[in-house]
């Protein structure tokens, strides 16, 4: 029977796909994205079985089942390729393959007619399968490949149409921004290694709970690890990648940028939080930072313009919103969160991707109306935001109660901040799909050009869209007894901290009243005549609503800083190496100690003798200090 | 004792290499590509039947020993002079005279640097590292049409030589309170105790950094490198890069866990100083560069910085990443370098904005290129990323955490300035008129050999990893 | 003191002195005379030394073939006729340098009692050097010669006129 | 009988005036100059040692005589690349080879 030990194939499928795909996709029908759809099929169809397979096993003593082997055995350096299943894993990858497959489907259409259109769905499988792999690692080190791995797939697929300036700067400031936390991630990766002795995410947490590790050793290392999800997460003060990756077509923002890859720094949270929560005040700095990106995004993309980034920011603020889930850690809340907004935010992506494809513009202000034109878009595209508005019946409503519910108890402030974060979601949400659907066509000739897409990318829209309805009620009791597995997603998930879902009316009515409220408000704004109203609105205070626009400047900031920076520090290098230690430290030492009459055209680059100069002082300096260490 | 078999296949090359001299000026209308498929031929031949000594364990006279270090160096060394050799062929053909003389001295060096690793007696360790600093010398200003050959030989041999003058200075310091020059003599002489002859021993270990730092390129003994790299004919640069700095480390590892351990705690430091130095400034000046000659110079300096750590923590699992870092390095710079040497030969440029575009003059030479360079930023897959890991890893087992920690994040600056090189490659359009580019098929069949080893050492680094820790073994 | 003692100071101060003359004379052809004469008595000191044969390969090398070949080099070269001065700009930092080196090396030197197992000089016969050279170190004896080799075949290369096309 | 210490700092003016030579000078065979004054206080070294250490092989006068050919043949070759360069830009003058930099 294929269980739980064949999990190493569901990574290991796509791989095969992407080789043969590397290797001899130009000789392939339909440049081979039929081998890649079909490894993808293959891993989803596999997943149930090891589905199945965990259910079967589930119970008070079920950890995980670790399989895989050793790749390298180094005298006592061991590196595994182990992949460890149990029940957070099945989560994240429930969402990586559905939204994977959904969009390889997708994409079909959407890429049609692209001269790379074979090499997209080559990084597309290895993108596949190092997801795959990043979340089934059973160590850290393995982890932290796939973790590049999947960086290296984002920054070819951003940089996709690597001929548009924009889009190629974008891959690059993606690339950077994140490779910052993943120098991080693995100096944490290293930190813990060292003290424990192997690279076992299950003995590290271990070693971590029953306090083999210091307390101020372990704060060190859980930082650093900190710093790589946030570069992945994109969290605030490295958000700045997210919505400029937009840049990338739209179904790879649907899959990396919305629904798996961004996530993988929750992912890592959750699977590290049992370490986490060892450390009492780490749990309140990752709500700090979750609630300034969340609150922030979530203002930003009331005042975008253009229909990508205003999901971008939405997606950055729900990000936020898990981590936040992760400080108080709630996990069962946050991991079925992660699962919900997958579906939700891929299927608002993807509704986007069928809107630029009919009317070939960004623009939210050139569109409007196109409820007419785009009935299957406009119908998935509401349920997505319903979603993502979190009222009720959707699926973001029973995971954001969820985590709402993790996060008041004692911890009211976060808890009223929250509320005021429904309230953005219900406004941006509402405005995005006031601007998109409804109202006058405010430019004609691209509303009479627009068209339904094609199946290949409705069949999708349509999957998700139900998928978005009915994922919220697993987390009910009943519907969890129904399909054999009582106490609903909360209970069967974390069978060691059971959180059934308890529908709390104080709870559920705050949120739905604030996300009620935002949406009507923007709907009253917006209803009828279009943008004036919003218009004038935005007047009543200009500087405000500039700030936002212009996305608080931190973009700005970033841009000085690098070129104050970073640059500038290694142009002061570069300086001191040319003109310090070339000429003044040759002219100037001439000129202060006036010993030679030499005019200054002679004192030019006086090379070889400064290389010899530097060489001594090296010896000096070590010979000096070497003779007085000893004496 | 004397085992004369231990000398044969440098005693081989030797004949090899007077061989094509002789064959050149016998015959001095033979195409000049074939004298260069003729080196190579010779090397591999010479690398296969010394790959029979392997596990052999023997010594001439204890000045040479045969053991898996010397044998994983004769094979790094001869397989890069062969690759080298057939990279060299056009431009030696096109912009170079003396062909023969050229290989001939090829192989030569490949003698000295050999015999750097398999020394074990500091008399037979310094005139080998003077062989090869004479080819070196001759190898590096070889072009006689361009003003920067003669240069950049000059600035070379000048500071050579006072690097060698510091080198025997301390040399003889340590003979002085040792009474030996053998490995084995030293350290068993400083074993016996150092209380009263300290104060000289460090400024003789002091000097001997000093010389070993030169040939290595360390910083602040590093200020020759980019000058000499940016002079030399290109296959040139990449000797220097390749077979001088691994000779140089080669000597310097089996040097310093042979004869010095006893003394480790006088020289650790001074180690870790010019390792994080040298990481540093070779990074953080890369970024200014604007010649892909004088890039990759600071970048193998930076490169460097991440080798000496290993000699900072030095131990049987340090100088096992070591070797195993400089096998992986070596690959990659090969990679790059012949890439480099193709685009040259098609485009005559060489500085980094000549690259513009070529990812869609000739998509296999820009891929190969960005590959080396993706390895050299140490991404995971490549093999730069699976060596500094060993190597971090093994430093901070022993001790350096921190230089580790340094080598991690000056390692992230790199990324920048190899992204600079893809930049042009792939974002901007090639210039108006720029068309296609042409490469021999040998070379591009070397490159796709290079690159495929590029990721074998980085997915699948056991084979090599197991031949590192066999031939360190016997230095500990 | 021993009259040898007396030789050694007179040999010394003059190698010194050319040696000082080598690097501060204002004229390189005087500099150059100054480095003969400081092989020179170093030679001398090397015999003192009981090393004979060594002073004897200082003496002819040296003292013949390196300053023949050095003082053409100056003459082709038309050394003397250059208009600026032989030192370069950074003059005092070399100087500061140059003291400070030697401090350390004399504090090192004066500071350690070296363990020489004897206290007087045992001179090395020349059957003993020979066996040494040809014997024992044959190996580096035959690599030298290959770096004799190079260095011939290259000055050869290098200072060949580029033939005109 | 000559004591081993002034032998050494002997030896070591020697050496410290060559280092002072390489860093001042500014024609490339005072340079070279200013290095086999090194080299000689380094053969001073070896002598001194050799002589004085029983049992010493002889290796100390050994490794004085390789010093002396390399340094020779050094010298050889770097005049002739001084030479070359001479006859390139009528220079010997290291400050005016300054093609490569930065």
């Amino acid at each position: 029977m294929v269980g739980m030990n064949a999990a190493w194939l569901l990574p290991a499928i796509p791989a095969g796909a992407f080789a043969l795909l590397l290797l001899v996709r130009n000789f392939l029908p339909r440049k081979g994205d039929w081998v890649a759809i079909g490894a993808v099929t293959a891993s989803f169809v596999l997943f149930f079985f090891v589905l199945h397979d965990l259910m079967t096993r589930l119970g008070p003593n079920f950890h995980g089942v670790s399989t895989g082997f050793t790749w390298l055995k180094i005298d006592n350096f061991v590196l595994r390729v182990g992949f460890f299943t149990d029940p957070i894993a099945i989560v994240m990858l429930a969402a990586v393959l559905v939204v994977s497959l959904m969009v390889h489907v997708y994409s079909t259409g959407y890429m049609h007619g692209d001269s790379r259109y074979g090499w997209f769905f080559t990084v597309l499988a290895l993108f596949t399968a190092a997801m795959s792999t990043l979340v089934l690692a059973d160590n850290l080190l393995l982890l932290y490949v796939a973790w590049e791995l999947v960086g290296i797939c984002s920054f070819l697929l951003i940089g996709f149409w690597w001929e548009r300036q924009s889009a190629a700067e974008a891959a690059k400031k993606a690339f950077v921004t994140t490779r910052v936390g993943d120098v991080g991630l693995l100096i944490g990766v290293i930190l813990l290694w060292k003290k424990v002795g192997t690279f076992d995410i299950q003995t590290v947490l271990h070693a971590a709970t029953s306090g083999q590790i210091g307390h101020t050793y372990l704060t060190v290392a859980l930082l650093f690890m900190l710093l790589g999800a946030m570069g992945k997460s994109a969290q605030f003060p490295f958000h700045v990648w997210l919505p400029d990756a937009m840049e990338g077509p739209t179904p790879v923002s649907a899959l990396i940028h919305a629904a798996t890859m961004v996530v993988a720094g929750i992912y890592l949270l959750a699977r590290m939080l049992p370490a986490y929560m060892v450390i009492t005040g780490l749990g309140t700095l990752i709500m700090v930072i979750g609630m300034i990106t969340a609150i922030g995004a979530a203002v930003i993309a009331c005042a975008q313009t253009d229909i990508k980034r205003i999901i971008a920011y939405s997606t950055l603020s729900n990000l936020g919103f898990m981590f936040v889930a992760m400080g108080a850690h709630a996990l069962t809340g946050g991991m079925f969160h992660l699962l919900t907004h997958a579906f939700f935010k891929a299927l608002l992506f993807l509704g986007a991707g069928s809107v630029i494809h009919a009317v070939e513009t960004q623009e939210v202000g050139d569109l409007g109306g196109l409820w007419r034109k785009m009935p299957i878009t406009m119908g998935t595209f509401v349920i997505a935001c319903l979603a993502n508005a979190g009222l009720p019946v959707f699926s973001g409503f029973f995971s954001k109660d969820l985590v709402l519910e993790g996060v008041m108890h004692g911890n009211t402030p976060y808890y009223v901040a929250l509320l005021a974060w429904v309230f953005l979601s219900g406004i941006y949400t509402a405005r995005l799909f006031m601007l998109t659907f409804f109202g006058p066509s405010r430019d004609h000739h691209r509303y009479e050009h627009a068209h339904e897409s094609p199946p290949n990318m409705t069949l999708p829209l349509v999957v998700l869209a139900v998928l978005t309805l009915l994922a919220g009620w697993l987390a009910l009791d009943s519907v969890g007894r129904a399909l054999g597995f009582p106490g609903g997603v909360g209970e069967f998930v974390f069978v060691h901290e059971p959180e059934a879902y308890r529908f709390s009316f104080t709870v559920a009515f705050a949120a739905t009243s604030a996300g009620l409220l935002g949406v009507l408000a923007t709907m009253y704004l917006y209803w009828g005549g279009g943008p004036e109203r919003a218009r004038r609105f935005a007047d009543y205070s200009p500087d405000v609503y500039a700030l936002i626009r212009n996305k608080f400047y931190v973009d700005e900031l970033y841009q000085a800083g690098i070129n104050y920076g970073v640059l500038g520090l290694s142009h002061a290098v570069a300086w001191f190496d040319r003109y310090v230690v070339n000429d003044t430290g040759v002219n100037g030492t001439a000129q202060l100690t006036g010993w030679l009459g030499y005019r200054l055209k002679f004192l030019q680059n006086g090379k070889l003798p400064t290389y010899a100069l530097a060489m001594i002082v090296g010896v000096l300096v070590m010979a000096i200090v070497a003779l007085s260490m000893h004496s | 004792m004397n085992h004369y078999e231990v000398l044969a296949p440098e005693l081989v090359l030797l004949g090899l290499a007077f061989a094509l001299v002789t064959l050149e000026l016998l015959f001095p209308q033979l195409r000049k590509d074939l004298v260069a498929y003729l080196t190579a031929a010779s090397a591999i031949g010479v690398l296969v039947a010394s790959a029979f000594f392997a596990n052999r364990s023997d010594s001439f006279k204890d000045l040479i020993q045969l053991d898996n270090y010397t044998t994983f160096f004769r094979i790094l060394f001869l397989g890069t002079a062969a690759l080298l050799a057939i990279a060299s062929a056009h431009l030696v053909r096109d912009k170079l005279s003396n062909a023969g003389e050229y290989y001939g001295l090829l192989l030569l060096g490949v003698i000295g640097a050999t015999y750097m690793a398999a020394a074990s007696e500091l008399l037979t360790a310094y005139i080998a590292l003077e062989l090869l600093n004479f080819t070196l010398y001759v190898l590096v200003s070889f072009d006689r049409k361009d003003p920067r050959s003669g240069e950049a030989g000059l600035k070379y041999i000048l500071l050579s030589a006072f690097a060698s003058a510091l080198l025997l200075f301390g040399i003889s310091f340590i003979f002085g309170v040792t009474g030996t020059t053998s490995y084995a003599g030293i350290r068993h002489a400083l074993e016996a105790g150092i209380g009263e002859y300290r104060g000289t021993l460090v400024v003789g270990l002091v000097l001997l950094l000093t010389g070993l730092g030169f040939k290595v390129a360390a910083v602040p003994f590093h200020m020759w490198t980019p000058d000499a790299y940016e002079g030399a004919p290109l296959p040139v640069t990449a000797y220097i890069s390749i077979v001088a700095k691994a000779a140089g480390f080669a000597l310097f590892l089996r040097l310093f866990s042979q004869a010095f351990m006893p003394v480790i705690s006088d020289w650790r430091w001074m180690v870790a100083l010019l390792a994080a130095l040298t990481m540093v400034f070779g990074n953080l000046i890369a970024l200014q560069q604007v010649n892909i000659k004088r890039l990759l110079a600071y970048s193998s300096i930076s490169q460097v910085g991440y080798m000496l750590i290993a000699i900072a923590a030095l131990s049987h699992d340090s100088a096992t990443a070591l070797l195993l870092h400089l096998g992986g390095y070596a690959i990659t710079n090969l990679a790059a370098f012949i890439a480099i040497i193709a685009f040259y030969n098609a485009t005559g440029g060489e500085e980094i904005r000549d690259f513009r575009g070529l990812a869609e003059r000739h998509a296999g030479l820009a891929m190969t290129l960005t590959i080396a360079l993706f390895s050299l930023a140490g991404m995971p897959l490549f093999a730069g990323f699976m060596t500094k890991f060993i190597l971090f890893q093994a430093a901070a087992q022993h001790g350096l955490l921190w230089l580790s920690a340094f080598g991690v994040v000056t390692s992230m600056i790199s990324l920048y300035y190899y992204l600079m090189v893809i930049r042009q490659m792939y974002v901007l359009k090639p210039r108006d008129g720029d068309g296609r580019l042409r490469v021999p098929l040998l070379t591009s069949a070397v490159l796709v050999v290079l690159a495929l080893g590029i990721f074998f050492v980085g997915i699948w680094p056991t084979p090599l990893f197991r031949a590192a820790a066999s031939a360190t073994r016997l230095l500990f | 003191m021993s009259v040898e003692q007396w030789v050694f100071y007179v040999l010394a101060a003059i190698a010194v002195g050319g040696a000082a003359v080598t690097v501060f004379a204002r004229d390189i052809v005087r500099a150059a005379l100054g480095l003969i004469v400081a092989l020179l008595m170093t030679a001398g000191v090397f015999v003192l030394l009981s090393a004979e044969v060594i002073g004897l390969v200082q003496l002819l090398v040296y003292g013949g073939a390196v300053a023949i070949l050095i003082l053409f080099a100056l003459m082709i070269t038309r050394a003397r006729e250059v208009t600026y001065r032989l030192d370069g700009p950074q003059k005092p930092l070399a100087l500061l340098a140059g003291a400070t080196l030697a401090a350390a090396i004399g504090v090192a030197v004066v500071g350690t009692v070296f363990p020489t197992n004897t206290d007087h000089i045992n001179p090395v016969g020349f059957v003993e050097m020979s066996t040494a050279l040809f014997q024992t170190y044959a190996v580096p004896f035959e690599v030298a010669s290959l770096v004799l080799l190079v260095a011939l075949v290259g000055a050869i290369i290098i200072a060949r006129q580029e033939e005109r096309q | 009988m000559i004591p081993l210490d002034q032998v050494l700092v002997f030896s070591g003016i020697l050496f410290a005036l060559g280092v002072y030579g390489v860093l001042t000078r500014r024609n490339a065979i005072a340079i070279l100059m200013s290095v086999e004054l090194m080299l000689t206080a380094v053969n001073t070294n070896f002598i001194a040692f050799g002589v004085f250490h029983r049992p010493s092989l002889a290796v100390g006068l050994v490794f004085a005589v390789f010093v002396i050919t390399v340094a020779a043949a050094e010298v050889g070759l770097a005049l002739a690349i001084i030479l070359r360069i001479y006859r390139q830009r009528t220079t010997a003058n290291v400050d005016e080879v300054d093609i490569l930099k930065w």
